[in-house]
């Protein structure tokens, strides 16, 4: 398997062989920045052209076909378009926090972004508490929710905000305890040690019964917190117009919008990280030969698979699903999903201690 | 060094939006009219101010969250060493989680979790 | 017939009475509520089918229609004031609830005020808006009444006219929103109001507390064009009424016209009507099950529900030219023979929909989030439902049997063999229920029929000019949404002086506040989508 | 110069008077090499990408629905995504009648769109009034109201009749000059005074 790490390294002498120590730091951050940067956005405007296709075919459509081949510099025009267009402002907002809102949206799924193992060797923040810190900072994005729809000062956007409030309040128990069970049955808060602990065999396998209840808890709660699906009543559309971002145009709503494809993107890859193996290439102990020719296949391409799958699934959910009401929302989460994880932790914790996974 | 590039996300974070921001507020047309900065509600002019008091029910959840939220957090380090515990952190940590659960069964039993 | 007669005389002596197909009663304004009560409480009249404003030139008033729930015989009464400065007729919101919309419907139009109506303001027009346009001496002078860019202000009290138990008369306000209440305005441009109409709606967090509805966003004065043309023209607004039951708004007015001048319409058209009828149920139902599955967030259903339906747009577009607006129906019969591939495609569309029904029923009904969200929401009892008018598909999910086609049987539905579905719990499940189960009655409907289209003509040849015999001729057919009425006064003339046109759709959305209390936002949109309402049916 | 839109021949469009008119305009503004590259990425991006706002009265709405749905399909297009809020869409698609009641609403919807923004009046009725030109409460066409850039006829327009209303509006996105034209900056001052 091909460590990106001997590539990062092999910059950082180069740079270092030319420059002094703070010039060479200074580039590679820089490097990374942009780096991450296009990444984001390349990977939101796939995102975005890949649900357009997905839901055509559910509905027996073609989807983008006219923009470049299949369509696929559709998405491109779209934020061209969004990124011109005006920006409005209101007269009796909360200008500060109006303006405040897409940093907070932007910036929280970018820092769990940065979490991400894309690869082998190849991550950018890498905590001993990873996976907490990936948790804490993708949950400051409902305060951006939050704010642009109480600052909007409008009584859709109010609602649709506090129904958001109330949502992502209650989901992030259940990806927390979730992740929690994980946790207990790696041992480890790093991604790096997760994923690594994962190399005879992924988690959905090795950790039985309770790490699938898991898994799937952990769909259901990670739909809702992406206000996607049969979740998505921030801004039920037929309810609330656009719920909480119906005041914001051009690029302030293009924020919101590929905030939404790439917590998508987060949700789905943390999932393959904690219960796919993240990078980690499919292992069948026993088999050499064949594990042989998984390796073969680079680790980039198994994280970005895996995460395009479940978010395919996520996807599914979204155009299969009505939309729930608020109160079976809550009655969910707090009768159904709550105390099923508990149990499901506590399965986990005897199988962890008494040896009972593979 | 990581949580130098901790700040490197987020400096890249806060960039993408200012610099989006930057060229839109540049180059994007304007037009102004009366109408356009009030709020959006189906077309019609709103009646009076959508800041106003607001239903206690969301907050009680918020407040069931923290309840939980907290706990999770005391779980975590938990759940690393609980290899190393064995029985006697798994014993340790249910007096710590029967008295979370009879939480929750207090809040369901007062009808907190029913939306009203 | 005559015993209803018997019986009104005895009990009012001053009544006086026209026969005809319907009984007309005749009263005075003074004994009008008296005789109400009695038609209401004694003879079991629950059922007020329309109020009809009228302008006699000299003096105004109204026509009531009036229905006998248990046996489905009609009465008409007849109130007549001479007072055009200031004419004040007794309400009746108090018996039949259906007539808070109306009374408003025919003060918006004849400035004629109710006494007693909690309500009185403007259904239809701006509240600044001049004069009253269906009156005969209505000034339509653009200059009064010009394209005003301001928005009309929001009212939050009514005015009402009471009268004091000693007999006199006291102006009062009523209030409808109090100055603390959290309103938002759902709609009128909301993709989740079907058109333009405009709920003003009371808050408590997510709880719905009060419902005002606001008409008259796309209300275009057809009555009032009516009177100015002849009878062939006024057809093609009835295409644009209702423009999912387009077929059967038409053949109402068809049949209207058709009764009044007694001409029998040919076999052959007979057929062709009552299958094109049947067909546009199935599209329009097929439409709602498209949009009230978005309404409620499933979204691919709508795709699904589009896609069958363009199947039956192809047929109609075959025969008639046209995807929506078809013109087919002409007084004594069609506007042209049906296509030769008609029958065939008929017939293979006849097999194809079914299998997509139970797609439809594993796609969105068994779904557990569509039950949770349907069943026990919006609950409408048997007897608010007539009280409120709130008939066709709604009002059969209620438990009230309410059809046309069985009731006053027309076109070829007496000889036809199919049920009436009637569902008993209300809700809107039931109410989703009887339109998915209609669409499989009106397949059964056509398969009887569409071996068997007769040969001959398909229309009778009418004279250039057509005039109605004198009279007041009301008929309905049942429409997509529920009973259609047309109403022609005519005086002879080429033109009607008088064509109202009894909506299916305003008692559905005069049911919508007492539904929607103490529901949630999502309710309200469920409940909305469920009585499938067509904003320019009830509008005009 | 040939504004050309995908699948659909530079002939086939019947009235290109108007569009030459607007390709002269152009040539003879003089815009210079890199404005005017720029000028044709931003078109390109803003022909491809126009949203409606989903806003119907009546009939014509019900053809509008046909236009999004499986057999016509205008996520084709680029149409994809009908907003709700007027502050997220292109163009209103004015589809049907429209009075006196709901004039102050339409045009407040237009003021509160975000720029550029365009309209299009779809059948009869948006066109002049259709039917029901002579009522007393109808206006004769929305441009009484709005400015109009593409007029579709019909009662209502087919869905074909609409995608070739649409195209000739991404046509005439396609020749609009973005910078010094589309996006001048109007000022604050001129409307609500000092």
């Amino acid at each position: 398997m091909f460590d990106f790490s001997i590539v990062t390294h092999w910059i950082d002498n180069l740079l270092r062989s030319v420059m002094p120590g703070w010039g060479a730091l200074l580039i590679e951050f820089v490097l990374v920045g942009v780096v991450l940067l296009l990444l984001y956005a390349v990977l939101a405007l796939f995102y975005i052209y890949f649900e357009r296709k997905v839901c055509a075919f559910f509905q027996c459509r073609l989807g983008p076909n006219r923009v470049g081949p299949y369509g696929i510099f559709q998405s491109v025009a779209d934020m061209f378009k969004i990124l011109i267009k005006e920006l409005i402002t209101l007269n009796h907002s909360d200008k500060f926090l109006f303006n405040l809102a897409p940093y907070l949206v932007i910036v929280a799924s970018m820092l769990a972004f940065g979490c991400l193992p894309f690869g082998k060797g190849l991550q950018v923040i890498d905590f001993n508490i990873g996976i907490f810190f990936l948790i804490a900072v993708s949950s400051i994005g409902v305060l951006g929710i939050l704010l642009a729809g109480w600052s909007s000062n409008n009584k859709y956007t109010l609602i649709g905000a506090i129904r958001s409030g109330a949502q992502m309040v209650s989901y992030e128990l259940s990806i927390g305890f979730s992740v929690l069970t994980m946790v207990v049955f790696a041992g480890t808060m790093s991604i790096t040690g997760i994923v690594e602990a994962q190399s005879n065999g992924w988690f959905i396998f090795t950790g039985h019964i309770p790490a699938i209840v898991a898994f799937l808890i952990y769909l259901v709660a990670g739909t809702a917190e992406t206000n996607r699906g049969p979740f998505d009543l921030p801004e039920a559309e037929s309810e609330l117009t656009a719920g909480y971002h119906t005041e914001y145009s051009g690029i302030h709503f293009g924020f919101f919008y590929l905030a939404e494809y790439l917590n998508l993107f987060i949700v789905s890859g943390v999932a393959s990280l904690l219960f796919l193996g993240g990078w980690m290439p499919l292992h069948i102990p026993g088999w050499e030969s064949f594990n042989q020719i998984m390796d073969y296949i680079p680790s980039v391409i198994w994280f970005f698979g895996k995460a395009v799958v479940i978010s395919f699934i996520i996807i599914w959910f979204k155009w299969t699903f009505p939309r729930l009401r608020i109160d079976q929302l809550l009655r969910l989460e707090w009768k159904y999903l709550l105390p099923l994880n508990l149990i499901n932790l506590f399965i986990m914790v005897l199988v962890v201690i008494y040896g009972l996974h593979f | 060094m990581n949580s130098a590039l901790f700040v490197v996300v987020l400096i890249t974070g806060l960039a993408l939006v200012g610099a989006a921001l930057l060229i839109a507020g540049l180059i994007s047309p304007r037009s102004f009219n009366p109408q356009k900065g009030e709020a959006y509600e189906c077309g019609i002019p709103s009646r009076g101010e959508s800041w106003m008091q607001f239903k206690v029910g969301y907050y009680l959840f918020a407040i069931l969250y923290l309840m939980f939220d907290v706990e999770t957090v005391f779980l975590f380090p938990w759940a690393v060493i609980l290899k190393d515990l064995g029985v006697a952190g798994l014993v340790n940590i249910l007096f710590f989680m029967v008295i979370l659960i009879l939480g929750l069964v207090y809040a369901w039993k007062k009808g907190a979790l029913e939306w009203k | 017939m005559a015993n209803i007669q018997q019986e009104i005389s005895s009990f009012l002596s001053e009544a006086t009475f026209v026969e005809g197909p319907i009984l007309e009663v005749s009263v005075p304004e003074a004994k009008w509520h008296e005789l109400a009560l009695y038609l209401h409480d004694k003879l079991h009249f629950d059922y007020l089918v329309s109020i009809v404003g009228m302008d006699w030139g000299e003096t105004m008033g109204c026509v009531y229609y009036l229905t006998r729930t248990a046996d489905n015989s009609q009465v008409s009464v007849k109130v007549e004031i001479a007072d055009r400065e200031n004419p004040l007729i007794h309400s009746i919101t108090d018996l039949w609830k259906s007539a808070l919309l109306y009374e408003r419907e025919v003060y918006d139009f004849f400035g004629i005020r109710f006494i007693n109506h909690p309500d009185m303001r403007r259904l239809f027009l701006r509240n600044d808006w001049v004069g009253y346009p269906l009156r005969k001496d209505y000034n339509a002078d653009p200059e009064v009444n010009p394209i005003r860019l301001e928005h009309e202000a929001v009212d939050d009290v009514t005015h009402a006219i009471v009268e004091t138990p000693d007999g006199k008369l006291e102006e009062r306000t009523n209030t409808l929103f109090g100055p603390e209440e959290f309103v938002v305005n759902i709609g009128p441009q909301h993709p989740a109001t079907h058109g333009v109409l405009r709920l003003r709606t009371s808050l408590d967090g997510e709880n719905v507390k009060k419902i005002d509805v606001y008409c008259g966003y796309v209300h275009r004065g057809i009555e009032k064009l009516c009177e100015s043309l002849t009878y062939p023209q006024t057809l093609h607004f009835a295409d644009r009424l209702d423009y999912l039951s387009a077929q059967q708004n038409r053949h109402a007015v068809c049949l209207c016209i058709e009764d009044a001048l007694q001409v029998e319409v040919p076999a052959r058209a007979q057929y062709v009507r009552t299958i094109m009828d049947e067909l546009m149920r199935i599209s329009s139902h097929l439409l709602f099950w498209s949009t009230f599955c978005m309404d409620l967030g499933g979204t691919t259903a709508f795709f699904y529900g589009f896609r069958d339906r363009e199947k039956i747009l192809d047929i109609f577009e075959e025969t008639c030219g046209a995807r929506m607006t078809f013109n087919y129906y002409t007084i004594g019969g069609l506007m042209a023979d049906i296509h030769p591939d008609f029958q065939r495609k008929v017939k293979e569309f006849c097999a194809y929909l079914p299998a997509k029904l139970k797609e439809y029923h594993t796609l969105f009904t068994g779904n557990v989030i569509a039950q949770q969200r349907m069943k026990g929401v919006g609950l409408l009892s048997r007897e608010d439902a007539i009280s409120y008018g709130i008939a066709g598909p709604s009002g059969r999910a209620s438990g009230w049997a309410c059809d046309v086609r069985k009731n006053h049987p027309y076109a070829l539905y007496d000889k036809v063999e199919f049920n009436e579905v009637v569902r008993t719990e209300g809700d809107v499940y039931a109410r989703y229920m009887v339109r998915l189960d209609e669409i499989l009655e009106s397949i059964h409907i056509i398969e009887q029929l569409i071996d068997n289209i007769p040969e001959g003509d398909y229309a009778v040849k009418m004279k250039p000019i057509i005039k109605l015999p004198e009279g007041r001729f009301f008929r309905q057919v049942e429409a997509s949404r529920g009973p259609l009425g047309i109403f022609i006064e005519s005086h002879g003339d080429k033109n009607p002086y008088r064509l109202k046109i009894n909506s299916a759709c305003l008692p559905l959305v005069g049911g919508l506040d007492p539904m929607c209390r103490n529901g949630k936002i999502a309710d309200l949109i469920a409940i909305g989508g469920s009585l499938d309402y067509v904003i320019p049916d009830m509008d005009r | 110069m040939e504004v050309k839109i995908k699948s659909m021949k530079y002939e086939d469009f019947k009235d290109n008077e108007y569009i030459e008119q607007l390709i002269k305009e152009l040539k003879a503004s003089n815009t210079n090499v890199v404005v005017g590259c720029l000028d044709e990425v931003i078109d390109w991006g803003r022909s491809n990408s126009l949203w409606p706002l989903t806003f119907a009265t009546s009939c014509c709405g019900i053809e509008f629905m046909s236009l999004g749905a499986a057999r016509y399909d205008m996520a084709r297009f680029g149409f994809e995504v009908a907003r709700a809020s007027p502050r997220q869409a292109d163009f209103v698609m004015v589809a049907g009648t429209i009075v006196h009641r709901m004039a102050p609403v339409l045009r407040r919807l237009y003021d509160q769109l975000a720029e550029p923004k365009y309209v299009v009046a779809v059948g009869g009725c948006a066109v002049s009034g259709g039917p029901f030109r002579k009522s007393y409460h109808v206006l004769k066409g929305v441009d009484e109201i709005l400015p109009v850039d593409v007029y579709i006829p019909g009662c209502p327009p087919r869905p074909e009749a609409m995608f070739y209303g649409l195209m000739q509006l991404q046509r005439k996105v396609k020749v609009e000059k973005f910078f010094g034209g589309v996006n001048r900056q109007e000022k604050r001052d001129k409307v609500f005074g000092k």
